[in-house]
C-alpha cells in the first residue's frame, strides 16, 4: 500500500531519491567536479519537487490572453514556477563560483581530490610555520 | 504522457547514478548536460514553459559550457606543468 | 505609515545599491562610500532602536510593493530587529576600519572595491535576514550570505584560504540545500511562504494532528541545515579553517556576523513559523542541547591543543556557538533570552579578539605561533589591553558581558529537571575552566617580557584603534547596561510570537 | 600499492644494515634520510589504509544516501498526492495571482507578474545573487593567467586562428541569436521567457562571437569597462525602480507607473524595463564568466 502511494507520487519520490544522491555526492565524493555536479543535481531535485507541487493534472501554463478571457481555474499554480526560476539563477551562480574555486585550487595543488587538497594546504601551513621559526 | 514522465524520471535517476560511477570527468559533464536537457522536457510536461526556456539556456547552455571550460582549463594547467617540467 | 518606519527598507536597498556603486568606484572612493553607508545603517538602526526599544512599543510590518500580506512580500521590524540592525553594521564597520591595512596593501589594493562590494552585499543579506518576513526571501539572501562570505575567505590568496574556502562552500551548500528542502516542504503543506500565514496554517495542522511526521522532518531539516551553516559542534569541521585563514577583517566578519545571521534565522523560524510549542513537541531542543554540551567542551579542548594564535581564537568560536545553542536548547523564555544576549556579546568579543589580535601579530613580525608572540602585548600595550578585554569577556569575568550570559545560562539551567540542570552546570563549569586555561596561557605569553631585539613598533592607526575601542566599549556596556538590554531582548522576543 | 610498501620496507631494511657509520656527516645524512624514509613508510601505510577503506568509504556513501532517501521518503509519504487541485498549495494566494494578475500586474504571463510584481523583493535578491557570484568569480579568476604557473600555459595553448567556417557561421548566427535573446526578453511579460533566459541567450551569442573572432577583437567591442558600466547601470536601475515601487506601495502613495493595455508590448508597468535590466545583467555576467574562465580577463 505504501508502494501504491509512492507510485502515485512518483515525481516527488524521484525528486527525493535524486536529492539523496546529489546530497551524498556533494558531501562525500572526493572529486570536486563531481561534488559540483552533485550540488546541481541536489538543487534540480528540489526544483523538481517544488514544480510538481504546482502541477494540476489537465491544467495549462499560466499565460492569459490579452482580453483575460481564459478562466483562472484552467491554469496551474504560478508560484512554484516563479520560485524555481529564482532557484535556477541561484544554482547557476553557485555553480560558477564553485567551478572557479576548483580551477584555482587545481592550479595551486594539481589535484581535484578535496581530502588531498586539505592535507596539502595543512602541510604548506606547517612548512610556513617552520620557515618562520 | 504518464509513460513519458515515468521514463524521463527513470532517465534522471540513471543519469545521477552514472555520474557517481563514471571515472571520466568529461563523461560526467556530458551527463550533466544530458540531465539538463531531460529536465527541459520534464518542465514542458509539467506545463512550465518559462522554466523550460531558462533551463535550456542556463542549465544545458551556460552551466555546461562552464563545466567544459573548467575541464579544459584543468587540462591546460596539467600541460603547462608538464612543459615546465620538461624545460627543467 | 510613520516616516521612521521606512528605515529598515531604506537600509536594505541602500546596501544593495552600494554594492553596485562600490564595484565601479576607485579603491579610495569605494572605501569612503562603504564606511559612509555602514555608518548610515548604524545610525538608522540606532534611531530605530531608540523608538522601538521603548517599553510597550509594538513591532510593525512594511509592505514590499503594492500588495498586502499573503500576496505581496513583507518586512517586519521590532525591538530585537532594531538591536541587531545596530549590531551588524556596527561590527562590520569596526572590522573594516581596523582591518583596512591588510586590504589596501600591495597586490590586494586594486581588488579592494570588489571586497567592499561583497561586504555591502553581505550587509544587505544580514539586514534582510533580520527584517524579512518571508521564508523564501530568507533563502535567497541566505545564498547571498553564503557566496559573499565564501568570497571574503578566498580574498586572501593563500593556499590555506583557498582550501578553507572550498570546504566552507561544500558544507554550506549542503546546509542551504537542506534548508531549501525544508522551506519547499513547508510550502507544500501550507501553501504559504510568509511567516505569519505559515504560523497560522501550521497551528491549524498541529491541532488536527495531521502530518505530524512530515512536520518533524521539516523541523529537523531546517535545524540541521542552519546548524551546519552556523558551525554547531558535530557540523563544525569547516569552521576553524574558514575563520582563521582569511584577511583579519574577513575572519572577524565571518566568525562574529555570518554565523549569527544563521542563528538569528533559526530563532526566527522557530518562533515565528513553527511556534515554540511545536518545536518542543518535536524534541529537537534535546538534540541541540546535547550538541551544545559537546561543542562547548570539544571546542575548548581543540583551542587548547592548537599551537597557532588565530586558530585558537577560531576554535573558541566553536565553543561559543555551543553556548548560544545551549540557550536555544534550554528554551522557554529565559533560554532564548540568554542565547540572544550571548549572541550580542560574542559578536563584539570575537571581532575584538580577531582585530586586536591581528595588531599584536603584526607587532610580533607577522608570525602566528605562540612562541613568536611572546611579549607582543608589551609592544602595543593598548591593543594588548583591548585583547585582554575580549578574552575576559569570553571567559566570563566581571565587568564584561560574558559574565552576564553565563549567569543567565546557569540560572536558566536550574529551572530544568535535575539531570539536565546538573549536566548543564557541570559543562558550563568545565568549559569555563578550559576557557580560563587557554586564554590565561595566551595572556601570559602576550604580556611576558619577550625578546626586545626584534621590536618593530608599528604605527597606531587612530581609526583602527577607535574601532577596537568601540567593540571593547560594547562589551563593557553590555555588562553595565545589562538590565535595559535584557528588557529590549525580552520585548523583541515577545513580539516574535 | 603493495609494491610500494615492499620497496619501502626493503629500503628501511637496507638502512638498518650497519654500513653508514663512518663519517659524522655521512652518518647524519643517513640519519636524516632514515627519518625521511620512515616518514614515507608511515604515509604509505596510511595510504594503504586509505585504499582499504576506499571500499568502506564507498559503502558509507551508499549507506548515507540510502538513509537520507528513506528518511525523507518516509517523511513525505503522508503528504498530499501529486497533481490534484485540492492540495493546500492551491489556496487564495495562487487564486489571486491567476484571477487578478492581469489587472493588477498587467502582464499576460502570470509567472512574470508573480516574480516581478507581487514578490519582487525575492527577484531583487536573486539578481544580486548573480552579482555576488560575478564579483566572487572576478576576485578568484581575474589575473590568473598572468601569474607564475600559467605563463607556460599560454605557450601550451596559443590562440589558434579560428576556423573560417566557424567565422562565417558566427557572422551569420550571432545577430540571429542576439535578436532571439532580445525577443525573449521583450516578450517576457507576454509569454514564456523573460530577462533571465533571454539574457543567457544573448550571452551565448557574445560567447560564440568571441570564440570565432578571438578575445582581442571581442575586447574592442566589449571591454572590462563596458562590462562594469552595463552591470552597474542595470543593477542600479533595478534597485532604484524597485525602491520607488516598494516605497509608494508601503506608504500608500500614488505611483506614476501604470499597467497599460494588457497584451501590448509597452505594458505591464515596470515588468518590461526590469526584464531588460535583468537581461543586461545576465548577459554581461554570463559572458564575463566565460571570459574569466577562458583567459582570466574580460
Amino acid at each position: 500500500m505504501n508502494l501504491q502511494i509512492l507510485l502515485e507520487n512518483r515525481v516527488e519520490a524521484a525528486a527525493i531519491i535524486l536529492f539523496g544522491i546529489g546530497l551524498t555526492t556533494l558531501l562525500l565524493n572526493r572529486n570536486l567536479i563531481k561534488k559540483i555536479i552533485g550540488f546541481s543535481f541536489m538543487d534540480s531535485a528540489i526544483f523538481l519537487f517544488l514544480a510538481s507541487e504546482g502541477y494540476i493534472a489537465g491544467h495549462t501554463a499560466p499565460i492569459q490572453d490579452a482580453a483575460g478571457s481564459l478562466s483562472a481555474a484552467s491554469f496551474i499554480n504560478p508560484i512554484p514556477a516563479g520560485l524555481v526560476l529564482t532557484g535556477i539563477v541561484v544554482s547557476v551562480s553557485v555553480t560558477a563560483v564553485m567551478l572557479s574555486l576548483t580551477v584555482r585550487l587545481y592550479q595551486r595543488f594539481h589535484t581535484l581530490n578535496l581530502d588531498e587538497i586539505v592535507q596539502l594546504a595543512r602541510e604548506a601551513n606547517e612548512e610556513e610555520e617552520e620557515a618562520n621559526d | 504522457m504518464e509513460m513519458v514522465m515515468t521514463l524521463l524520471l527513470i532517465i534522471v535517476l540513471l543519469n545521477a547514478i552514472m555520474v557517481v560511477r563514471t571515472k571520466h570527468l568529461l563523461a560526467a559533464c556530458i551527463i550533466f548536460m544530458a540531465q539538463s536537457l531531460v529536465m527541459v522536457l520534464i518542465w514542458i510536461l509539467l506545463q512550465s514553459p518559462d522554466l523550460a526556456i531558462t533551463e535550456a539556456a542556463v542549465g544545458a547552455g551556460v552551466s555546461s559550457l562552464l563545466f567544459f571550460l573548467a575541464l579544459k582549463k584543468i587540462q591546460a594547467i596539467d600541460q603547462g606543468k608538464e612543459n615546465s617540467a620538461h624545460e627543467k | 505609515m510613520l516616516w521612521w518606519q521606512n528605515i529598515p527598507f531604506f537600509s536594505i536597498i541602500l546596501c544593495l545599491l552600494s554594492a553596485a556603486v562600490c564595484s565601479v568606484l576607485p579603491p579610495r572612493g569605494a572605501r569612503a562610500w562603504g564606511r559612509g553607508v555602514l555608518g548610515l545603517c548604524l545610525a538608522g538602526g540606532a534611531l530605530l532602536l531608540a523608538i522601538l526599544g521603548q517599553p510597550g512599543s509594538a513591532s510593525f510590518t512594511f509592505m514590499m510593493g503594492h500588495f498586502p500580506a499573503p500576496w505581496g512580500n513583507e518586512i517586519r521590524a521590532g525591538a530585537l530587529e532594531a538591536l541587531l540592525a545596530c549590531l551588524f553594521p556596527g561590527v562590520m564597520l569596526c572590522a573594516l576600519l581596523s582591518g583596512a591595512p591588510a586590504l589596501s596593501s600591495g597586490r590586494q589594493a586594486s581588488r579592494e572595491p570588489q571586497y567592499l562590494s561583497l561586504c555591502m552585499l553581505l550587509m544587505a543579506a544580514l539586514l534582510s535576514q533580520a527584517y524579512s518576513n518571508d521564508l523564501f526571501t530568507c533563502y535567497v539572501f541566505l545564498e547571498i550570505m553564503t557566496l559573499s562570505a565564501g568570497a571574503l575567505i578566498v580574498f586572501q590568496n593563500s593556499s590555506q584560504a583557498l582550501a578553507a574556502g572550498m570546504r566552507y562552500m561544500v558544507l554550506n551548500l549542503v546546509g542551504s540545500g537542506l534548508f531549501l528542502l525544508g522551506v519547499v516542504l513547508l510550502y507544500y503543506l501550507t501553501g504559504h511562504l510568509l511567516m505569519e500565514n505559515l504560523f497560522v496554517s501550521l497551528q491549524a495542522l498541529a491541532a488536527t494532528g495531521e502530518y505530524h511526521r512530515s512536520l518533524t522532518i521539516i523541523i529537523a531539516l531546517i535545524t540541521v541545515g542552519l546548524s551546519i551553516k552556523s558551525a554547531l559542534f558535530p557540523f563544525h569541521s569547516w569552521a576553524p579553517d574558514a575563520y582563521s585563514s582569511g584577511v583579519p577583517s574577513s575572519n572577524a566578519i565571518l566568525s562574529s556576523l555570518v554565523s549569527k545571521g544563521y542563528i538569528l534565522l533559526l530563532l526566527k523560524v522557530y518562533a515565528r513559523v513553527f511556534g515554540w510549542d511545536l518545536v518542543l513537541l518535536s524534541h529537537v531542543d534535546h538534540l541541540l542541547l546535547v550538541f551544545a554540551w559537546a561543542g562547548m567542551i570539544f571546542g575548548s579542548l581543540a583551542a587548547i591543543r592548537t599551537s597557532r594564535f588565530t586558530r585558537m581564537i577560531a576554535w573558541s568560536s566553536v565553543a561559543q556557538i555551543g553556548y548560544i545553542f545551549l540557550g536555544i536548547g534550554l528554551g522557554a523564555g529565559g533560554g532564548y533570552q540568554a542565547a540572544v544576549y550571548h549572541l550580542l556579546v560574542h559578536s563584539c568579543s570575537k571581532a575584538l579578539l580577531f582585530l586586536s589580535g591581528e595588531e599584536l601579530r603584526r607587532a610580533a613580525g607577522g608570525s602566528d605561533t605562540f612562541a613568536d608572540l611572546a611579549g607582543a602585548a608589551r609592544k602595543h600595550p593598548v591593543y594588548g589591553a583591548l585583547w585582554t578585554v575580549g578574552a575576559f569577556s569570553l571567559v566570563g569575568l566581571p565587568f564584561t558581558g560574558g559574565l552576564i550570559s553565563k549567569l543567565l545560562l546557569g540560572g536558566e539551567a536550574l529551572r530544568h529537571s535535575p539531570p539536565v540542570a546538573l549536566i548543564t552546570l557541570a559543562v558550563l563549569a568545565l568549559s569555563t575552566l578550559l576557557n580560563v586555561l587557554y586564554f590565561l596561557r595566551t595572556m601570559l605569553i602576550l604580556w611576558s617580557p619577550g625578546q626586545e631585539g626584534s621590536s618593530k613598533r608599528g604605527t597606531l592607526s587612530p581609526l583602527g584603534l577607535g574601532a577596537c575601542g568601540l567593540l571593547a566599549a560594547g562589551i563593557l556596556a553590555s555588562f553595565f547596561l545589562a538590565q535595559p538590554l535584557l528588557e529590549v531582548i525580552t520585548l523583541g522576543l515577545s513580539q516574535f510570537s | 600499492m603493495k609494491n610500494d610498501l615492499d620497496r619501502d620496507l626493503s629500503l628501511s631494511l637496507e638502512e638498518s644494515s650497519p654500513q653508514a657509520s663512518r663519517l659524522d656527516a655521512a652518518h647524519l645524512h643517513a640519519h636524516d634520510t632514515r627519518i625521511h624514509r620512515q616518514d614515507r613508510a608511515f604515509s604509505t601505510r596510511e595510504n594503504q589504509a586509505h585504499a582499504l577503506s576506499l571500499g568502506g568509504y564507498r559503502a558509507l556513501s551508499v549507506l548515507v544516501a540510502v538513509g537520507v532517501i528513506l528518511v525523507l521518503l518516509w517523511g513525505v509519504m503522508d503528504l498530499p498526492a501529486f497533481g490534484r487541485d485540492t492540495n493546500p498549495v492551491e489556496n487564495e494566494v495562487a487564486e489571486r495571482y491567476l484571477a487578478q494578475g492581469l489587472q493588477e500586474g498587467g502582464a499576460t504571463n502570470l509567472v512574470a507578474n508573480m516574480i516581478l510584481d507581487y514578490r519582487a523583493f525575492d527577484t531583487l535578491g536573486e539578481s544580486n545573487v548573480l552579482f555576488t557570484a560575478a564579483t566572487a568569480v572576478l576576485l578568484l579568476l581575474r589575473g590568473l593567467q598572468t601569474r607564475e604557473a600559467d605563463r607556460s600555459l599560454a605557450a601550451a595553448a596559443p590562440e589558434a586562428p579560428a576556423d573560417p567556417i566557424l567565422r562565417a557561421g558566427a557572422r551569420a548566427l550571432c545577430p540571429v541569436i542576439l535578436l532571439y535573446g532580445l525577443y525573449i526578453i521583450l516578450n517576457g511579460h507576454l509569454g514564456p521567457g523573460g530577462g533571465f533566459s533571454g539574457g543567457a541567450v544573448m550571452g551565448a551569442a557574445l560567447i560564440l562571437y568571441r570564440e570565432a573572432y578571438g578575445s582581442e577583437k571581442m575586447g574592442h567591442l566589449f571591454s572590462f569597462r563596458t562590462y562594469r558600466a552595463i552591470s552597474f547601470f542595470a543593477l542600479a536601475f533595478y534597485a532604484l525602480s524597485k525602491a520607488y515601487s516598494f516605497f509608494t506601495g508601503a506608504n500608500h502613495l500614488p505611483s506614476i507607473i501604470s499597467t497599460g493595455t494588457p497584451g501590448a508590448i509597452l505594458s505591464a508597468g515596470l515588468i518590461l524595463p526590469l526584464n531588460i535590466a535583468v537581461g543586461f545583467v545576465v548577459c554581461c555576467t554570463m559572458y564575463g564568466f566565460f571570459a574569466l574562465f577562458e583567459k582570466g580577463e574580460i
